[in-house]
């Protein structure tokens, strides 16, 4: 099966354009780029972008001694965008805030992921009627992974990372999209 | 002699030492500030402004999301001046309840502020060892309420549970251990030389600016002066134990960090009687299914981990708030920060900023 | 035996060549070339190894499990960083110099080559045997703070701008006490050449006839590799990451690997002046002069870790007061009493 | 003396290198839960009479449940949580008098698509006389574009 | 539940200085908006009130009018005392107590922000949580905007 960055294998398995375009984005599975993605799996650096709540528990107790990120190799937190891959955006976004978000998205180099933790995040959560919040990352930025919860524990911040490696890995997107 | 040009760098919403998304412009000649002007609002959600759409109980879990890092002294200051409105009588055990948790809550906003400092200062073994012990206090409040940050666990006229059996034996456990960390940080934090030369004398408040700026909390008692809701108004059961309030001399950095590390010893000695003096009986008081408070306003004020948390509740009849406002005092103890980092380097500002304990979520409501 | 496996390699290629009837000129250039392709390998996998070590280290001084999850215990974690950062798209900011901001991550790595012509692996292990070893060493050494600077100007950001000059002032103003550490051990030796250096602490270390130029020496080259308490060019909390705060990708993980580079040969000259090279402690010499060697330098390598982990950062204007107005005239007084010594112990004629 | 803080800062960092690790390794050994942790939601369809009281409590409009009349009597026919707003702050399961919608100890909830997050908890056909015994199904199996 | 915890001998003192107020029964002051600066410089500079806190300062949209509200604290004698301002519909302002205390800066710029009533006899009177370019005050009861729930 020859594999380019038009032809891809999973427009045999499913028609819902969404998923092709969303696979097409992060995986097309040459040789080099599988042994990339594998390295590429194993140190997902994540940007401290924390916000609001979600912060306290995405940045700050998931590397603290009980819970551990530093076990995967994730715990070389760049404050910097350029250094960072993963963007885990950690709280609410604001109108005054989404901007800065987008921008600092652009400054990250490419393959870059983004996990969405917590409702705020997600969907505005508990302040989706406000007027001045914006209603989920996914409305700024493409998000690989939801993390539902208002603040969700450490371990299911682990979990997610772990959901991405997996899909940067390539492994667990393609058999669900069957 | 040389023109110098002053540079305008900014501390901006993302920047790992402003504790959340807080911007801050400073103008600098070479690195020495002459003008740092804060600018907020990156978190501002409009709760006041959804308090009005929700009943008086479905806005407790949003008082939770202001200071999130002392969710429980958050949720106390709401339900008391809702209970001060309707005048509710709250029975005994939950008002133990209430002091225990309320000082659990603020030892968990010291250690962060600890923590926190220390990363700021440059030493991250600090934090780390301060999110370690938090991790207790963490289990604790799961025990409790069923989440570790986002509690609401108090309830209008009492609280919402009685505590698991478990809870006694692993709070006394965790008050014994407890000191014996605090000297762990004082070695490797507050007695490291470096640390002293990075903070003392840096920052200075002066008791009378910090009274007319309407500072509180740590920082006002950094700076020498004796006010403590706690002692100086006692509300709730608070009048009934003995403990002292830790008063800084210079009011700088230093003191401002010692005065947290000295208030957690407090208020582990507070906890350490409230466990004693625990009572039996209910711990709800017997309030409406649907509260209809009557028509007024109340002004409720405690003293919040960061400072004096007041919550301003007007009612009119009907079950839902006609208008709450928040006194916040992260938000308040912000007005000063551009004399206070006038002249400091940059390291001093983060130093000044870490020192003043701000949280995000409550400076922007 | 494998004491002189290494020099024993030698020998045998060049009796090999030689026997092949190569001109002997011929036989010491591709002896040359193996010795350059020997130090290389030993810097590539040594700097791999050594930020898997910072990170466990730092793991275990916080009572939490470092890497363990990529390779057998994590020891391929560092590898999977570098296949990521090789992959990364490399992004240059458009008011960026280009040429210099491209050039900087290629150059760093330069100075740390060329001071490993000159390190003592062990016994007759050593690249270039210069005899003014040691001058040479501080003399490419001070290079780098021209390309740290380089690499922070070039890419147009007032964070970069600040972090370069923090790390002109700072490297400028350590390598002075460094140097008059030094000299307390020069002139005892008489001589800057490394082999006569170990040599001349045959019976006694010179960390304990010069225990104040050690604690210097130690000091000053915290800061010359800036590693905590003198990080102030990459304070994280203050100015994120100073010179290389552009640098994404692969140029990132030049500036990364540089670093740690560094701190490799600033542990190779402590244990090389300080620490008895590859002279084995108290005479048990049937483990191999190069395994004492490495022995030593991480040794060295572990206490700037124990360092990082302990200390905060100091503020700028304190580090120069420190420099110049504590270290300077410590070294300069350690000078004088070991001058003193040294006559003293030339009068009493031992 | 000057340096006796920054030997004792040492000491300690010495000391906690050889102190016991507090970290519970995630994927192999999971932290006990306490019995009262808010996780995911688990719906008793039999216990639940589709009153509404933990709708009305909520603080965010979260749950959606849809009624049919069966001979005067209201039958509950799907029962949606939109967790994408939840707070996860009990005021339903306190609100339900008859303990049908309870909290899991269940908190690996992420997805990786957006429309994947709202939870099922029942979507039974409304029963045409008799009341057909749709067992609870729980947050795991429920049908629909549940991963 | 009274608003103020003051001896009623200090309010008759305030009363015969400043007959236009009023005190209501749980002893809150309502002040007319012409005498507030001088009713508050005289509590703060007054050594037997000696009000050098001002703790809170907050505002209310009531339907005929807007009301400010002052909170107080003398830290010597541990007076409370909560002060209301009347103000207009149309075009609210009061006089600004910027000049009196360096708490008032941010509250009122925060009152500003989100209702829109104007402090005047002040410098630097801007939007501190919105952005500049938010249209709207949005605390105001008449305010309309569309939530994001889809």
């Amino acid at each position: 099966m020859d594999v380019t960055r038009e032809q891809h294998p999973i427009e045999k398995m499913t028609n819902d354009s969404s998923l092709i375009q969303q696979v097409k984005r992060v995986i097309h599975l040459a040789p080099l780029e599988k042994i990339f993605n594998l390295a590429r799996g194993y140190s997902l650096w994540p940007l401290g972008f924390g916000l609001a709540c979600c912060a306290i528990e995405g940045l700050m107790a998931t590397n603290a001694p009980r819970f551990d990120l530093s076990r995967f190799g994730y715990e070389v937190l760049r404050s910097s965008p350029r250094q960072a891959d993963v963007m885990l955006v950690a709280g609410t976004i604001t109108n005054k805030m989404a901007p800065y978000v987008v921008r600092l998205y652009e400054q990250m180099p490419e393959p870059k992921w983004v996990i969405a933790m917590g409702s705020c995040a997600i969907s505005g959560g508990p302040f989706v009627d406000s007027y001045y919040v914006v209603p989920g990352a996914d409305k700024l930025i493409p998000v690989d992974v939801y993390v539902p919860g208002c603040s969700p524990r450490p371990d299911a911040v682990l979990h997610a990372f772990m959901m991405l490696r997996d899909k940067v890995q390539g492994k667990v997107v393609l058999e669900n999209a069957r | 002699m040389l023109r110098t040009e002053e540079i305008t760098l900014n501390m901006g919403p993302q920047h790992p030492s402003t504790h959340g998304v807080f911007h801050v412009v400073l103008k600098m000649d070479h690195e020495v500030i002459t003008e740092a002007r804060p600018i907020c609002g990156y978190l501002h959600r409009g709760i006041e402004k959804l308090a009005e759409a929700r009943t008086y109980t479905q806005f407790i879990p949003y008082t939770d999301r202001l200071d999130y890092l002392a969710a429980m002294l958050n949720n106390t200051g709401y339900v008391q001046a809702v209970e001060k409105l309707m005048e509710i009588e709250v029975p005994e055990r939950a008002e133990y309840i209430r002091v225990i948790c309320c000082e659990l809550s603020r030892i968990a906003s010291h250690l962060i502020a600890v923590g926190t400092y220390s990363v700021d200062i440059g030493g991250i073994t600090g934090f780390m060892y301060c999110l370690r012990d938090r991790e207790r206090i963490m289990d604790l409040f799961e025990m409790v309420c069923g989440s570790r940050l986002t509690l609401s666990y108090m309830r209008i006229g009492g609280v919402a549970e009685d505590l698991p059996d478990e809870f006694i034996p692993a709070l006394c456990q965790f008050l014994d251990e407890m000191p014996s960390r605090l000297d762990e940080y004082d070695g490797l934090i507050t007695g490291n030389e470096i640390f002293q030369a990075r903070t003392k004398h840096v920052g200075l408040l002066d008791p009378g600016v910090a009274i007319n700026y309407g500072i509180s909390g740590p920082n006002l008692r950094a700076s020498g002066v004796f006010w403590d809701l706690r002692k100086n108004r006692p509300y709730s059961v608070y009048d009934r134990f003995d403990f002292e309030v830790p008063l800084g001399k210079r009011g700088d950095c230093f003191d401002r960090f010692t005065c947290r590390i000295k208030e957690m010893r407090q208020s582990l000695k507070i906890i350490r009687q409230a466990v004693e003096q625990l009572p039996e009986g209910p711990v709800m008081a017997k309030v409406p299914k649907v509260l209809k408070p009557p028509a007024g306003d109340v002004y409720h004020e405690i003293e919040g981990a960061k400072g004096i948390l007041g919550y301003y509740v007007v009612s009119d009849g009907s079950n839902k708030p006609y208008r709450i406002h928040v006194r916040r005092p992260s938000f308040i103890n912000l007005g000063f920060l551009n004399e206070l980092c006038k002249g400091w380097k940059i390291a001093d500002v983060v130093a000044i900023l870490g020192s003043l304990d701000i949280v995000l979520g409550e400076v922007d409501c | 035996m494998v004491e002189n496996i290494f020099v024993g390699f030698a020998e045998w290629l060049r009796s090999l060549l030689a026997a092949a009837g190569l001109p002997a000129l011929f036989g010491d250039i591709v002896l040359m070339i193996v010795k350059v392709a020997g130090i290389l390998a030993f810097i590539a996998i040594s700097v791999l190894w050594i930020v898997y070590m910072e990170r466990k280290m730092a793991a275990y001084f916080q009572a939490r499990i470092g890497p363990n999850r990529v390779g057998p215990r994590g020891l391929l974690q560092t590898a999977a960083d570098m296949g990521k950062l090789i992959s990364k798209e490399i992004i240059i900011p458009r008011a960026a110099d280009k040429i210099v901001f491209l050039l900087m991550p290629v150059l760093i790595f330069v100075p740390s080559l060329l001071l490993f012509a000159v390190v003592p692996f062990g016994k007759n292990m050593i690249a270039v045997d210069l005899n003014v070893g040691v001058f040479y060493f501080f003399a490419v050494a001070s290079v780098s703070t021209i390309i740290f600077w380089a690499g922070g100007w070039a890419s147009a950001n007032k964070y970069a701008l600040i972090g370069a000059m923090r790390a002109v002032a700072q490297m400028i103003s350590y390598e002075v006490p460094m140097v008059l550490a030094i000299l307390g051990v020069i002139m005892i030796v008489g001589s800057m050449k490394m082999s006569d250096i170990i040599n001349a602490q045959q019976n006694v270390w010179f960390i304990f006839t010069q225990p104040v130029a050690f604690i210097i020496y130690v000091i000053a080259a915290t800061a010359e590799t800036n590693r905590t308490p003198f990080d102030l060019l990459e304070g994280e909390s203050e100015i994120i990451a100073g010179p290389f705060i552009e640098y994404g990708g692969m140029g990132f993980a030049m500036w990364f690997l540089a670093e740690y580079a560094n701190l490799i040969l600033v542990s190779v000259l402590a244990t090389t002046l300080f620490l008895g090279g590859w002279l084995a402690p108290f005479g048990l010499t049937f483990i191999p002069s190069w395994v004492w060697f490495l022995l030593k330098i991480y040794f060295m390598i572990w206490v700037f870790m124990w360092f990082r982990w302990t200390y905060p950062r100091i503020r700028v204007d304190q580090l120069m007061n420190f420099g110049w107005k504590v270290l300077v005239p410590l070294s300069l007084a350690n000078i004088f009493v070991t001058g003193i010594g040294m006559f003293i112990y030339r009068a009493i004629g031992w | 003396m000057f340096g006796q803080g920054l030997l004792k800062g040492l000491q300690i960092t010495l000391q906690e290198l050889f102190t016991k690790k507090v970290t519970v390794q995630y994927p192999e050994e999971s932290l006990p839960l306490a019995p009262r942790f808010h996780g995911e939601f688990v719906l008793d369809v039999e216990q639940c009479i589709a009153c509404s009281l933990c709708a009305n409590a909520c603080p965010n409009k979260v749950i959606e449940i849809e009624t049919a009349k069966l001979d005067k009597k209201r039958v509950l026919t799907g029962y949606m949580m939109r967790l994408q707003y939840c707070l996860f702050c009990g005021l339903c399961v306190e609100a339900c008098n008859k303990g049908a919608i309870r909290f899991s100890q269940k908190f690996e909830m992420a997805k990786y698509f957006r429309d994947q997050i709202p939870l099922i908890l029942y979507k039974g056909e409304p029963p045409v006389q008799e009341e057909q015994g749709n067992t609870g199904i729980t947050a795991g199996e429920a049908e629909g574009t549940e991963v | 539940m009274p608003g103020s915890s003051i001896p009623s001998t200090v309010i008759d003192g305030l009363k015969d200085k400043f007959p236009a107020i009023e005190v209501s029964e749980n002893l809150t002051i309502t002040v007319p908006e012409a005498e507030l600066l001088s009713f508050m410089r005289e509590l703060r500079d007054n050594p037997d009130y000696d009000f050098n806190f001002l703790t809170n300062l907050t505002a209310v949209d009531y339907p005929d009018n807007f009301t400010v509200i002052y909170n107080l604290v003398s830290f010597k004698y541990g007076y409370t005392l909560m002060a209301k301002v009347n103000l207009g519909k149309d075009e609210p302002a009061v006089s600004s107590l910027t000049s009196l205390w360096g708490s008032a800066d941010w509250q009122e710029r925060e009152v500003y922000d989100l209702f829109g009533i104007i402090f005047t006899g002040r410098h630097n009177l801007t939007r501190i949580l919105l952005e500049d370019g938010f249209a709207g005050y949005p605390l105001r009861k008449d305010f309309q905007w569309v939530g994001g729930r889809e």
